[in-house]
């Protein structure tokens, strides 16, 4: 709970102690990767909460100027390392956007399976770290037990376990091994069992809620001012996913599944699957929230994940191929945005009619949802620092590019 | 709301401060004098039937052809671009704002092209448009605390121009 | 005679008296409340020397457990805290040392005027009961009752004395309004300045 | 006892036989305190294993890894001993022993079996509680003289929280220090002999409630689970043990494996009938001082290992909830202590007195009277009469 003035003109100390300046990071265990952030704290109040970037900035932006789209791929991979095959998505659908093509009724499906798979191997390590960052060690095991089966299943796709480079510009670079389809379904029933287990754990223990209901409060409107995406907005009760709302392309994509875009609308979460109480103290927005956004997300997954494996066993024909190094990109821009597990991930290409595009352009979703950062931790207590970091769910990888 | 109808309204309003649109394209975008962003920005924000109340993403592009042999194939005059990626929860449209502006302040080598900011209008320009400033090397005039957000604050040059040379070493470690 | 008693008498005399001493030499802030701990808890050793288990326990709680715990919380919370070393000029020595060594005479005067302790025979063989038994003694005298002419014939000699319960209540009470009391005031109350708005952090790093 | 046998016996100096006696008492003091620590290291990642579904250590040494805790010391030693620059090296070096003397302190007091004491001490329980208290300091010490701003939080928060748990950690205390009428803990150890109904938890159900307030300040207090913010990994990097490292470090951690296993000790006597098991097996098979000294010296064997099982299950169960629940902010930990530990055991020391006012027998038949002046073991009566000190 922020500390509250009952009288804000009367400013009481109970000691009066001058601030103190304190660095946490760039090597701090809670700051999942090397974000600096310089806190100026009055005791344990932090009174103000600076992040510090660009430790990771390897500016991919300028190496895709100088190679083909299909040799850029494994670039965003590196971006956001937890969720390698959306990261692929988008940037294969921009390209795709700018050359207008279309690929087959196969590809588009494995694609949803894949990426579906990697949101909740995505949200698991969100879960896992958040206990972590909580004190709470045992959930990362359990989480990252369950995130292994999914590693087994990409490795068997594409040979990779974090970089697939697996979805590229025009199509897929493999199709799946022979056996693969029943592996999955038994990985989503085991998945299945596991999160009543994290809800116990986590969602609705006592001291887990006393350290998150309440906490950095990111309000509907400051939310979209600030241009947060994903569970971080799905979290101040916006119903906004760019999988049903998205541009034509991303709606195209996930048209006939059937899913729940998961946000508290008027009080409620929508109700198709067993979920514990919102407790009382828990405020649209908190910190709370955010996580259990997560938590429903997975759930929503495995099911999008079993639509897909039927909608991929009834569709017939070979993957589509992905486009050549050579290949020539249309003069013009594209600009898409997909919805990766941390919110709105953006793909900006301009070509120039060679087959280099002349400028590539990466919107972090996790640079915006950061940038909030100092907002809602005002006048928080120095350990809910990382309880807010860890709700925002960010990773370096993304912010720096 | 089609693109059209927003860029006719916004002609009655502004006259000959918009410049030209692009409606075929994949995003279609409307281009604008950089001096008339600000208001531009808050009518497009304000205006009830238009409520662009999510701003992407700031793009900075630099058009121009460093080395002479490609020179001449070069499809575009040498300038420099401001892209502006909005779009309206509440009436799920879209739409790029599209600035053009010399890659140079006055043709001086050096001296970074100026615009208004519209970080009071939407609060993530504020670190975008620091990004934008620090890779691409765009001054925003009146942004709030305009530092370089993703390199050192002491680098030298925007490594996202075309003709950007990385020093020879940073603080005694060679860069090259 | 040599005993185990009178080595550690003598272990902890020395203790208490070179960290008292210690307490002044000292520059740094906290060394001077760690040598303080340790001078006190050298006192509670006397206690249990003397077979006062009860005085010496309260000794550790209430001295060592609970004002030093406050003396160290104010040295850190002080806004140069725990980082300030005094400098002692000469001057304050010269005084310093002549109050101190006139105390001590009169103190050293006062003890060797007393004839009953002038043999030290007497204090070797001291009437150690074993282990202390002194709670119960303690508890009883609080509530009234004349614990050393328990076994007087006569029970009117018994009673007589209206016992310390009540009056260990009250200071009790009292000195726990003043701490309130204390604590209240020195709460810093400031008008907040119109210019001193809630900072905006990204303004400033 | 055994110090006057050595004299009569084999005609030692006196003062050799006492100054022996104590030393063997400390080395067996701390013989049972390092048993105790390096059996604890291990046994924490068994059972941090066991609860996160996976086996903790298993090919150190054996099937059961239980040569762990052997490679962490020899690790420990070998590590390099460093102490940053601008730290005040003599505190810096002072801290862990200061706090493992307190944590060694508590020892003394605590009787393993009838009569199995170092220091048969009157004042046992306020002894135990008083020097309980000075451990903050080795902390305290120990985030100043490291010089980071990180340390000067995690001592802070480390005292705060253990100076404010004292409050309801004393109350608790005193509650079945009532009930029994002594504070010697010996006398209370005796006083709950024969069955399991006999333990001062079930006396009342006031008691039957302190006894969770006991367990949840002894938690606070050494600073285990969901209170340990003093090193909060995940805000205070290691709070005041960040600069610590080797040896130093290993003491500080003895220190607090000592003081969990000494304050569950403490529980097992106030509330647990400390040596006696649920079933008085040393009546029935007879192992008592009436028949023989050796059996009865036997029967008391028997008493050390129930009082060892007792402190050893509080101490795998304070490991049990550190492995299972996320940590409190200090806030919330200072608001469990002011609102709720400390009226709820201002309120169980009212009923209890209550309780006792209106049923002085107690509800249930006892074996042994309570509040009957200390009987202290046969063997040690002739000590008492006469006047001599170790």
């Amino acid at each position: 709970m922020p500390v509250e003035r009952v009288d804000p003109e009367l400013v009481e100390f109970d000691v009066r102690t001058d601030e103190m300046l304190i660095n946490m990071g760039p090597q701090h265990p809670s700051t999942h990767g090397v974000l600096r952030l310089v806190l100026r704290t009055d005791g344990e109040v932090v009174s103000s909460a600076a992040p510090h970037i660009g430790y990771l900035h390897r500016c991919a932006e300028k190496i895709g100027e100088n190679v083909s789209p299909r040799q850029w791929i494994p670039y965003t991979d590196r971006m956001d390392y937890l969720a390698g095959m959306n990261m692929n998505l988008g940037w294969a659908m921009t390209v795709e956007k700018l050359m207008d093509l279309e690929v087959s009724e196969k590809t588009r499906h494995l694609r949803v399976i894949v990426c579906e798979l990697n949101r909740i191997a995505s949200h698991l390590v969100a879960a896992g770290t958040y206990g972590l960052d909580l004190g709470s060690f045992t959930p990362f095991l359990y989480c990252f037990r369950e995130r292994e089966k999914i590693l087994n299943l990409f490795e068997a796709v594409c040979g990779a376990r974090l970089t697939y480079s697996y979805i590229a510009p025009g199509g897929l670079i493999a199709d799946l091994p022979p056996g693969w389809l029943e592996a999955c379904e038994r990985c989503l029933g085991e998945l299945q069992a596991v999160v009543p287990e994290l809800h116990a754990m986590l969602t609705s223990n006592e001291i887990f809620i006393r350290r998150t209901a309440g906490v950095g409060v990111l309000s509907p409107e400051m939310a979209i001012d600030y241009g947060c995406s994903g569970p971080v907005l799905r979290g101040s009760g916006v119903k906004w996913d760019l999988r049903r709302d998205g541009q034509p392309p991303v709606a195209r994509m996930y048209e006939d599944y059937r899913f729940e875009v998961i946000a508290q609308v008027d009080g409620s979460y929508p109700r198709d699957q067993e979920y514990p109480p919102v407790p009382p103290e828990a405020v649209v927005g908190d910190c709370w929230h955010r996580f259990y956004v997560r938590m429903l997300e997975v759930v929503q997954s495995i099911g999008l994940v079993r639509q897909a494996i039927e909608h991929y066993r009834r569709s017939a024909g070979p993957v589509s191929e992905p486009i050549k190094i050579t290949q020539k990109l249309p003069r013009g821009e594209a600009y898409l945005e997909t919805e990766a597990p941390k919110g709105q991930m953006g793909f900006l290409v301009v070509g120039d009619g060679t087959a280099i595009p002349w400028r590539v352009r990466a919107r972090s979703s996790c640079f915006c949802n950061l940038s909030v950062l100092t907002e809602i931790s005002r006048g928080c207590l120095l350990a809910d620092i990382p309880a807010i970091l860890g709700s925002l769910d960010i990773v370096l990888g993304e912010i720096d590019r | 709301m089609e693109v059209g109808l927003i860029l006719d309204k916004l002609k009655q309003r502004f006259g000959e401060r918009i410049l030209g649109a692009d409606l075929e394209a994949a995003d279609p975008s409307i281009e604008i004098a950089p001096a008339a962003l600000a208001e531009v920005a808050r009518i497009l924000r304000d205006d009830p039937p238009l409520r662009f109340d999510y701003l992407h993403c700031i793009t900075g592009v630099d058009y121009v052809q460093p080395d002479a042999k490609k020179a001449k194939s070069f499809p575009w005059e040498v300038h420099f671009e401001l892209l502006y990626h909005l779009s309206s929860m509440a009436h799920r449209h879209r739409l790029v704002l599209r600035i053009k502006l010399p890659r140079w302040q006055g043709g001086v080598e050096g001296q970074l092209p100026e615009v208004p900011t519209v970080s009071h209008l939407w609060r993530t320009a504020d670190w975008h448009e620091r990004e934008v400033f620090d890779l691409s090397g765009v001054r925003f005039a009146g942004h709030p605390d305009l530092r370089r957000i993703l390199c050192p604050e002491d680098w030298q040059g925007h490594p996202l121009r075309k003709d950007y040379k990385t020093a020879e070493e940073y603080h005694g470690i060679r860069t090259r | 005679m040599i005993n185990w008693h009178t080595c550690f008498f003598l272990l902890f005399a020395t203790i208490t008296c070179a960290f008292a001493v210690a307490v002044v030499v000292s520059a740094n802030v906290v060394r001077m409340a760690v040598c303080l701990i340790a001078s006190l808890a050298a006192v509670s050793g006397l206690y249990f020397l003397a077979a006062a288990d009860f005085v010496a326990a309260m000794q550790l709680m209430i001295y060592v457990g609970g004002t030093l715990v406050l003396l160290v919380f104010g040295v850190m919370l002080t806004a140069r805290g725990p980082f300030v070393s005094m400098k002692i000029t000469p001057a304050n020595w010269l005084m310093a040392g002549l109050a101190g060594g006139a105390l001590l005479i009169l103190l050293l005067c006062a003890a060797t005027s007393v004839d009953a302790w002038k043999t030290a025979a007497v204090a070797a063989s001291a009437p150690a009961a074993e282990g202390g038994h002194t709670v119960a003694p303690i508890g009883m005298a609080l509530l009234g009752i004349r614990v050393d002419a328990l076994e007087q014939a006569n029970p009117a000699l018994r009673g007589g004395i209206a016992g310390y319960l009540l009056p260990f209540e009250i200071v009790s009470v009292h000195l726990l309004v003043v701490l309130v009391g204390a604590a209240h005031l020195a709460r810093a109350r400031r008008r907040r300045r119109p210019a001193e708005a809630v900072p905006d952090a990204s303004r400033s790093a | 006892m055994i110090a006057e046998y050595l004299t009569t016996r084999f005609g030692l100096p006196e003062w050799l036989a006492c100054g022996g006696v104590a030393l063997v008492q400390c080395l067996i003091l701390l013989g049972i305190m390092m048993f105790a620590a390096a059996l604890f290291t291990w046994m924490e990642r068994k059972v941090a294993g066991r609860i996160q579904d996976r086996l903790g250590p298993t090919r150190v040494g054996g099937r059961f890894g239980w040569l762990q805790s052997v490679a962490d010391g020899v690790k420990l030693l070998a590590k390099e001993d460093l102490i940053p620059g601008e730290a005040d090296g003599l505190l810096f070096r002072l801290a862990p022993y200061v706090s493992f003397c307190a944590a060694f302190c508590v020892y003394l007091a605590l009787p393993f079996s009838n009569g199995w004491v170092a220091q048969h001490l009157n004042v046992g329980v306020f002894f135990i509680v008083a020097i309980a208290g000075l451990e903050v300091f080795g902390v305290i010490l120990g985030g100043y003289s490291s010089a980071s701003k990180w340390s000067l939080y995690g001592a802070m928060r480390e005292a705060a929280q253990v100076v404010s748990y004292e409050v309801p950690l004393g109350l608790c205390v005193v509650i079945p220090v009532m009930v029994a009428g002594t504070l010697d803990l010996v006398a209370i150890g005796n006083m709950q002999r024969g069955w399991g109904v006999n333990w001062l938890v079930f006396h009342n159900p006031f008691l039957f409630i302190t006894f969770f307030i006991y367990a949840l300040c002894t938690l606070a207090s050494t600073n285990r689970a969901p209170f340990d913010l003093a090193e909060a990994e995940s805000e205070l990097v290691a709070g005041f043990l960040t600069e610590y490292s080797g040896f130093r470090w290993s003491v500080f951690f003895m220190a607090e494996y000592g003081s969990m296993y000494a304050m569950s000790g403490l529980g097992a006597i106030l509330f647990l009938g400390g040596w006696h098991g649920p079933i008085p097996l040393a009546e029935m098979l007879g192992l008592s001082y009436a028949n023989h000294a050796v059996l009865g010296w036997l029967g008391d064997l028997l008493g050390a290992g129930n009082f060892l099982c007792k402190a050893f299950l509080g101490v795998a169960a304070m490991m049990w909830l550190r492995w299972t629940l996320p940590r409190l902010r200090i806030d919330q930990v200072m608001t469990t202590c002011l609102k709720y530990c400390v009226p709820l055991a201002a309120a169980m020391f009212v009923g209890t007195m209550l309780w006792t006012y209106a049923l002085p027998g107690g509800l249930l038949p006892r074996s042994t009277p309570l509040g009957a002046v200390a009987e202290a073991p046969p063997w040690t009566a002739p000590r008492a009469a006469r006047g001599e000190r170790p």
